[in-house]
């Protein structure tokens, strides 16, 4: 074998004095990092294999161990950073396309972080919400232009709606990239707060057709587990045709993550790889893409709501006007920062454009069009916390979807390897040693907690502008100011500049 | 047994009909004058059987759940999209995409098919799709097939069995071609093997049916040669990636 | 410095209105003293009146009160009514001096009907012909601006008080069956008249207190209907919310008072399953014409008015009743000023309507 | 008296706990000939050898009487039982009236037919008296011939040796503690005692004890001599039945009892080591005389004397032993009678050896040295007489878990009280 | 009475309710890096993992409702603390004889290697609040409650 160059990333330290040789960390790290020797009874580790996901750092009873960066200087040079040689290394080594996990790590701009939000002083008053009603009731779902009302009479049918007592959803995660142990998180916590989760590209495990009412049920290109019994189960359809994290590319699960329940869900044989094509073969033009949403209506009597899912990219206001036009209820648009369990590096890195932008481009597109009331818009791709999910929604987003987030509420501590399949916080595996890490109670109480901080908060920051429900945040861009954003961004944004 | 005259009637309101009748428990149900109606068999149940007569609309028994449907003319691209069970007899042809990502039942066409049929195909345990092609097949045949089966009989001649980029990306399941295809038409992840016992039970039990179908001589069928194609492995991508 | 339209000035205020169900008229003396015992709700800086039945004898016209600030936008908005309209009769507003009202613009009114074959290659119906009208001439004739438009009613407006803008206009000398009056207290001083209130379009007006939050989701979706927010006020917003509803969708009236002032989820959860099939699909469909914030509102129509406020009732409004005659204030004492026994006087909860509809009218 | 208790022992303390269960009030009455505060018999080997004093082989604490409402008759003798009468006459004449009569008066030392068996320096290991006397006498220095190379037999032994004492042992059997080990697991006992100096002479008897001065001989059936300056008898017990003998009760080796420990007689109970009972692997009624069985036989009885329904399921033996360090436990029949059981096991080392015996795909013995950690789950094992046949390579391994067993059976331990 | 039930789906096999036994049952029970550290012989932990990835599960002392081990006791060392019910075994009295190791089916009592021949089982932590190993457990495959699932 020729030399690697492969040198660590972590710098794996041990407090020898704390260190009481239980050999905790040795069993938790599925990278095998650290190593017990019996012979001089004394642990050694390997920091090479670190990935850096704090699993033994965490479970130290006696917090004996940290995790450094490994202190390996290049010459410095600003084009030429550490992470671009070696990179190329790696190439150089293997032949391969890069991948990774997790959303886009690159400094790009955060427009979240550019937007501040209004409160009420004087003119009109703050309402507090531990005492006065706050709603945050949000319904998805294609709305009619007006209502129509005959001696009192209501006459206008409403098309099938998604109800959703706060407007943040868990956004698809199959089951094959994460974790059946994390679905089930997932599930129970949104039953238990009253919002959904996306079954993602993966089907929907028998153990989860209970949390049916609680699952929109995603149709992509590779079709796993799509059959009337699947799509009767949930509360409403998403079609995916991309995803923020690798916008215009399939996915692929590899064969050694289809175990047999990963197999029974997707409807394949075990070990065999799940390939999903970067198109839908029956959608090579918008109209096409209406025929699959009716095909989908259809196949559900008109009795769920069809959603798209779209990522990011350059043209997102224009695509979504015509995919309000195909007859989707909902529209899903996922920014380049949005995570996934694997992508290829450049791809994650360089395609597609930041969900803010992409939001205030299709809520103004459809407002021009004078059809932005007929959809519902829900945008994914990095909401970090309940300040994010307000400025979306005051851009114009009906709802959000939430993955990394709630991932992290799970355990994940952003390691950005899920492609390994040997995430040692039991999320992005199928191994059944460390799937059962994680413990869907407590992922699902987790989870469910993140939420219930978000929903008091967002009542909190409602009550400060002087609104009690959602809905008068929604598109409601006077109460968004920007700062530090050109004057372009500013108009991308349809804000006003803070001081203005 | 109910008819239907689909003349002029939109296919929300035709699919709808077919609903009420099958609520009814009426199953047995003839539709003349179809033309272009979508969705014909979108998710119908074991039990029904449906006649149609013309050229139905796009995603003809898309997602269809057991039921029969045999048409009497040719139908259009998206024909049995994402089927999970059920048979499916054309006499005639039909177009793109037939039998995308279809995960059960049977599919008997007739005459020739379109590009990228039986893509991405894919079989778990007994639910094992087939498309037995009485003609010849468009490029990128089985494209990305995980499993089921493909039989392309070449009934009408021609020169070109199937297009190109056959089983282009193909990591489960068996294509029988009635014939030779030249290895420059076949995608990198496939080869050509000889057929075994097995194969030829499958075969003859497939060709039975389609002869019996459209009124053909099984044995005349099988006399040809045949082409086995099958992946060289379930795992065709492995090596294309690595780690950051 | 920015004037209304181009910057969103936060007010609050004091609204009366007075409406005799018979239709018998009386003269404005009695909103002016009304509103007047409320002077310390505005500061000065705006004040104005909606008065109906004021024009019998030209009903069947479009009664245009317009302001200019110059003479080149009087002429060019007169010679788009004269491509549009057929002016029946035009002529300045007659106004008195008060020491405490400055820098008025030219006042001029017009009685007009549009013109019956520009109506038919607009395609619209004629109400909605004047409305396009209104919404050109505000958006694109600079230094013009229409302060009523609807037919045997109009709106005085200026920046004062608002019992000297009654002086101002000479409202004692005008005859109406309802009249609504406001009071501004801005946050600064625009001096642009248009900004005061009501506002008003065709024969909706509206005055109104309280600055409402959910103004901008409010405002984006009417102006997808066509309507355009050039005041940038949440009178405006209003206004458009309730043309849309009440006349462009017609909602009954309870229904589009239903959806400004929505019940919250709580209540609709706790109604009959019809009822609550009726309010979900209100909500659902019409969520973002939720007026969310403090307000209380008197929409005037040729009909009468309807008098509401918020759903939580950050506003104060009264009501009472004398015989034909329905009084509704910010506050008690502007009812007792010009009634002081009524009948009944009663303090409506959040999100209930005061009705007061002209006798054989069976909607505003 | 409603409940009469003969006997201060495991079985008695066994009833009374379990009376008092049910029955907060009526008296109970405990009579016993010893005049001890009951006492753990198995702990008389730790008095000998100094480990324990007196205070601290107590089997239950002081006030344990007191607490339980017992009144007591210590150092009492009972001579008869008169069952028409339900009553006993003591040894001094007094007469007790009972209601419920428990007999739990235990086993004495089976006294083999040696000529000179009896007189001075000639001892049994049953009782504290016994250990109290041995003690007196053990001095370092001192030689002793034990007979019997049973349980009690190396316990004493042990005893002695650790005081000093030069110690001979003989038996009959051809291997040591016969009823409980196998030869190969006998064959490390022996091995393990001769290191620490003890001689043996097996499978031989001693016939004749005769006073050599202040010391005495043992003469042995094949004739060799062994010369000590005392004998222990402790060849085994037997059922303390003397005081049934000329009843109706109904004997056989011990006093016959039945799932409700009652004997033939209504109302007279009988627990422990005086009475036979349901042997689960023999598959025959029996005298176990360990402890752990006399405790719940007694508990049984107690239930069933208080107006219960309570069922002895029947028992088999169990024992944990050691000797000098080296720990072993032991369970139900080790060596295959015939050819119907099978044996497993590993190969027998100096220090550990791991048996069992399977009967039918089910465990009916094993034998664990130096394995003790966790045996009792084999001892489930054999309680709950499943098919183990797929574990056997478990079963002889030195480390043996739940998780070593079939799913249902590991689940139904782990939620607990699977086992009764 | 409530007792510890291992979930076996949940039990991650880290052995930290075995550290922490050990160590609430050393001379530092708030300490553990003196309890390994500075005691000359850790004590037993009272709770034991077996593991046979991906199974493992913990187990401690059933605390029976008809105790075998109390039956076989022949110390009278084992007895069932009236106030909560736990079955314990006082040190003081007992002798290591491990007559009760054979008597239990649940393999629930260990040899005590840092004190001389006593059995160590589960005490339930009484005089510590909550049972060290169900607190420490990281992903509640220990519960404490009432039957068990």
């Amino acid at each position: 074998m020729t030399l690697s160059m492969n040198t660590p990333e972590f710098l794996v330290e041990r407090n020898l004095d704390r260190c009481i040789k239980c050999q905790v960390c040795v069993g938790q790290c599925a990278n095998e990092v650290h190593k017990y020797d019996k012979e001089t009874d004394s642990l050694s580790c390997e920091d090479l294999a670190c990935v850096g996901c704090h699993r033994c750092v965490t479970l130290c009873p006696t917090h004996a161990l940290t995790i450094k960066k490994f202190p390996l200087e290049f010459r410095t040079n600003a084009n030429w950073t550490p992470s671009t040689i070696n990179a190329i290394y790696k190439q150089a080594e293997s032949g391969g396309i890069l991948l990774t996990g997790m959303g886009n790590d690159k400094p790009y701009p955060i427009y979240w972080d550019h937007l501040l939000l209004n409160a009420s002083q004087v003119t009109n008053p703050s309402i507090d919400p531990l005492r006065e009603p706050m709603e945050v009731k949000t319904y998805l779902g294609r709305k009619p232009d007006k209502l129509d009302f005959s001696d009192g009479e209501l006459l206008t049918e409403i098309a099938p709606q998604v109800e959703l007592e706060l407007p943040i959803m868990f956004s698809a995660m199959s089951f094959g990239s994460i974790s059946l142990n994390a679905v089930k998180s997932l599930a129970a916590a949104a039953k238990e707060v009253g919002t959904m989760f996306n079954t993602g590209e993966g089907g929907l495990h028998q153990d989860l057709y209970s949390y049916g009412d609680n699952a929109i049920v995603q149709v992509a290109s590779g079709r796993f587990g799509v059959h009337s019994q699947y799509l009767e189960a949930g509360t409403a359809i998403e079609i995916k045709i991309g995803q923020g994290a690798k916008p215009g590319i399939g996915g692929h699960l590899p064969g050694e993550k289809v175990g047999r329940e990963v197999s029974e869900t997707r409807m394949i044989p075990e070990g065999s790889d799940a390939l999903s094509p970067a198109p839908h073969h029956d959608i090579y033009s918008i109209e096409d893409l209406r025929q699959l949403i009716y095909s989908l209506k259809e196949a559900t009597r008109y009795k769920k709501p069809v959603a798209v899912k779209i990522a990011a990219v350059h043209n997102v206001a224009a695509i979504a006007s015509g995919i309000a036009r195909a007859g989707a209820d909902i529209i899903t648009i996922d920014g380049f920062r949005g995570g996934t369990g694997a992508t290829p590096l450049r791809t994650r890195d360089n395609v597609g454009i930041p969900i803010e932008l992409a939001l205030a481009a299709v809520d103004s597109r459809l407002r021009n069009e004078s059809i932005r009331h007929q959809v519902s818009l829900v945008v994914a791709g990095s909401l970090r916390n309940s300040a994010d999910v307000m400025k979306a929604i005051a851009l114009g987003a009906d709802a959000v979807y939430i993955a990394s987030s709630a991932l992290l509420a799970l355990g994940c501590h952003m390691c950005q390897k899920c492609y390994t399949g040997k995430c040692n916080w039991g999320i992005a595996t199928q191994d059944p040693n460390l799937v059962k890490r994680l413990n869907p109670e407590i992922g699902a109480q987790r989870a469910a907690n993140l939420l219930r901080a978000w929903k008091h908060e967002i009542k909190e920051m409602l009550g400060g502008m002087g609104i009690n429900a959602i809905e008068s945040l929604r598109g409601n861009r006077l109460m968004l100011r920007g700062v530090g954003l050109s004057d372009r961004d500013l108009e991308i944004l349809g804000v006003k500049a803070a001081g203005e | 047994m109910i008819e239907i005259n689909a003349q002029g009637i939109y296919y929300k309101e035709l699919n709808q009909q077919i609903h009420n009748y099958i609520a009814e428990g009426k199953k047995d149900i003839i539709i003349k004058n179809v033309n272009g109606q979508r969705y014909i068999g979108d998710a119908l149940p074991q039990g029904v059987k449906l006649e149609l007569e013309g050229t139905p609309g796009n995603d003809l028994a898309a997602y269809m759940d057991g039921a029969e449907v045999i048409v009497k003319g040719n139908t259009q691209e998206g024909t049995a999209n994402t089927m999970s069970g059920g048979k499916l007899v054309i006499h005639g042809r039909s177009g793109d995409a037939t039998g995308y990502a279809m995960r059960g039942g049977k599919v008997f066409v007739k005459g020739d098919v379109g590009y990228r049929v039986g893509i991405h195909m894919k079989e778990y345990k007994d639910m094992i799709p087939a498309i037995v092609v009485g003609g010849n097949a468009g490029s990128f045949f089985g494209e990305y097939m995980a499993g089921g089966v493909l039989i392309v009989l070449g009934l009408d001649g021609g020169t070109e069995l199937v297009g190109d980029y056959c089983g282009t990306g193909m990591h489960g399941g068996v294509m029988y071609l009635r014939g030779k295809v030249p290895s420059y038409k076949l995608g990198k992840e496939v080869k050509s093997v000889e057929l075994n016992d097995e194969d030829t039970r499958q075969l003859t039990s497939y060709i039975t049916n389609f002869a019996d179908y459209f009124g053909y001589k099984a044995d005349e069928i099988l006399k040809a040669k045949f082409t086995k194609l099958i992946p060289y492995n379930t795992r065709p991508y492995g090596n294309l990636y690595t780690h950051y | 410095m920015l004037r209304e339209g181009q910057v969103r000035i936060p007010s609050g205020c004091a609204i009366s209105g007075i409406i005799n169900r018979k239709g018998n008229r009386f003269s404005g003396e009695k909103i002016i003293e009304s509103i007047a015992v409320m002077h310390d709700r505005s500061n000065g800086l705006g004040g104005g009146f909606a008065a109906y039945g004021i024009y019998p004898e030209y009903k069947d016209f479009y009664a245009f009160h317009m302001f200019y600030d110059n003479l080149q936008a009087k002429e060019d908005v007169e010679h788009f009514f004269n491509e549009h309209f057929s002016v029946e009769l035009s002529g300045i507003i007659p106004t008195r001096k008060v020491s405490s009202i400055k820098k008025s613009p030219i006042i001029w009114r017009y009685f007009m009907k549009p013109l019956p074959d520009k109506i038919r290659d607009s395609e619209l119906y004629e109400d909605e012909y004047v409305v396009q009208c209104v919404m050109k001439i505000n958006s694109k004739f600079s230094g013009a601006y229409v302060v009523s438009s609807g037919k045997n009613m109009g709106a005085f407006k200026a920046v004062g008080y608002p019992e000297d803008v009654g002086e101002f206009y000479k409202l004692e000398e005008y005859q109406g069956y309802t009249w609504t009056a406001h009071g501004r207290f801005p946050t600064n001083t625009p001096g642009w008249w248009g900004g005061a209130h009501p506002f008003t379009l065709l024969d909706w007006s509206v005055v109104h207190n309280g600055e409402i939050s959910s103004y901008d989701a409010n405002r984006r979706y009417v102006e997808m209907f066509g309507y355009d927010c050039s005041l940038q006020t949440d009178t405006e917003a209003i206004t458009y919310a309730f043309d849309l509803l009440l006349r462009k969708h017609g909602l009954p009236l309870d229904m589009a008072i239903q959806t400004v002032a929505a019940p919250f989820w709580d209540s609709i959860a706790h109604m009959d399953e019809k009822q609550q099939k009726v309010f979900k699909a209100l909500r659902i469909t019409y969520s973002s014409l939720l007026i969310n914030g403090p307000f209380s509102i008197i929409l005037g129509s040729k009909n009468g008015f309807v008098a509401l406020n918020d759903r939580i009732k950050l506003r104060a409004l009264v009501a009472a009743e004398d015989n034909d005659t329905l009084y509704v204030a910010s506050e008690e004492s502007a009812i007792r000023a010009v009634c002081p026994k009524p009948e009944r006087v009663w303090s409506p909860r959040g999100g209930e309507p005061v009705i007061g509809l002209l006798e054989g009218a069976d909607s505003i | 008296m409603q409940y009469v208790i003969v006997g201060n022992s495991a079985a008695a303390i066994g009833a009374v706990e379990s009376i008092r269960n049910y029955d907060t009030e009526n008296p109970i009455l405990v009579i016993s000939d010893e005049p001890y505060h009951t006492y753990s018999r198995p702990l008389i080997s730790y008095y000998l050898t100094g480990l324990r004093d007196e205070e601290s082989i107590m089997y239950r604490p002081k006030n344990f009487y007191d607490r339980y409402k017992v009144e007591t008759m210590l150092g009492r003798r009972v001579e008869a039982v008169v069952t028409e009468k339900k009553q006993l006459k003591l040894d001094n004449q007094e007469i007790i009236s009972y209601n419920k009569l428990l007999i739990a008066t235990g086993g004495k030392p089976f006294l083999p037919p040696i000529e000179g068996a009896t007189g001075p320096d000639i001892y049994n290991f049953i009782k504290l008296d016994d250990a109290k006397d041995l003690k007196e006498v053990a001095q370092p220095g001192k030689s002793a011939v034990v007979i019997g190379g049973g349980l009690i037999g190396l316990k004493v032994a042990e005893g002695l040796l650790k005081n000093e004492v030069a110690v001979t042992v003989v038996d009959l059997a051809p291997q040591l503690l016969n009823s409980i080990l196998d030869a190969a697991g006998a064959g490390i006992v022996k091995k393990c005692l001769e290191k620490k100096g003890m001689e043996f002479h097996l499978g031989t008897t001693a016939k004749t004890i005769q006073n050599f001065g202040e010391r005495k001989i043992v003469g042995l059936a094949d004739g060799k001599e062994v010369v000590a300056d005392f004998v222990v008898v402790a060849v085994g017990v037997v059922p303390n039945k003397h005081l049934v003998e000329d009843t109706d009760i109904k004997v056989n080796r011990g006093i016959v009892t039945d799932h409700a420990m009652g004997t033939s007689v209504e109302g007279i109970f009988a627990a422990g080591d005086v009475a036979e009972n349901y042997d689960v692997l023999f598959g025959q009624n029996r005298v176990i005389p360990i402890l752990p069985n006399a405790y719940e036989q007694g508990q049984v009885a107690g239930a069933n004397m208080a107006g219960q329904k309570s069922v002895y399921p029947g028992g088999f033996a169990k024992n944990a032993i050691g000797f000098f360090g080296l720990s072993m436990v032991t369970a139900g029949i080790t060596t295959a009678p015939d050819e119907t059981f099978q044996e497993y096991s590993s190969q027998p080392t100096e220090d550990r050896y791991l048996k069992v015996v399977i009967k039918e795909g089910k465990l009916v013995g094993f034998v664990r040295i130096n394995a003790v950690d966790r045996s009792g789950i084999l001892t489930g094992l054999l309680m709950q007489q499943k098919d183990v046949t797929d574990l056997i390579p478990q079963l002889i391994s030195e480390e043996i878990g739940l998780i070593d067993l079939p799913q249902d059976l590991r689940k139904a331990r782990l939620k607990g009280d699977a086992v009764q | 009475m409530k007792k510890i039930y291992a979930q076996e789906k949940y039990c991650i096999g880290c052995r930290l309710c075995e550290v922490y036994c050990s160590a609430v049952h050393s001379e530092y029970p708030n300490d553990l890096v003196k309890a390994f550290n500075r005691s000359k012989i850790v004590p037993t932990p009272r709770v034991k993992v077996e593991e046979d990835r991906p199974l493992s599960f913990a187990m401690q002392c059933r605390h029976c409702d008809e105790p075998h081990c109390l039956k076989a006791c022949i110390t009278g060392a084992m007895y069932r603390d009236e106030e909560s019910g736990a079955i314990l075994n006082d040190a003081e009295r007992c002798v290591g004889c491990w007559t009760c190791i054979v008597a239990c089916p649940y393999g629930g009592i260990f040899r005590d290697e840092s004190k001389s021949k006593v059995v160590a089982k589960c005490d339930y932590c009484l005089d510590q609040g909550d049972p060290a190993c169900v607190k420490n457990c990281p992903n509640g495959a220990l519960k404490i409650e009432e039957g068990g699932e």
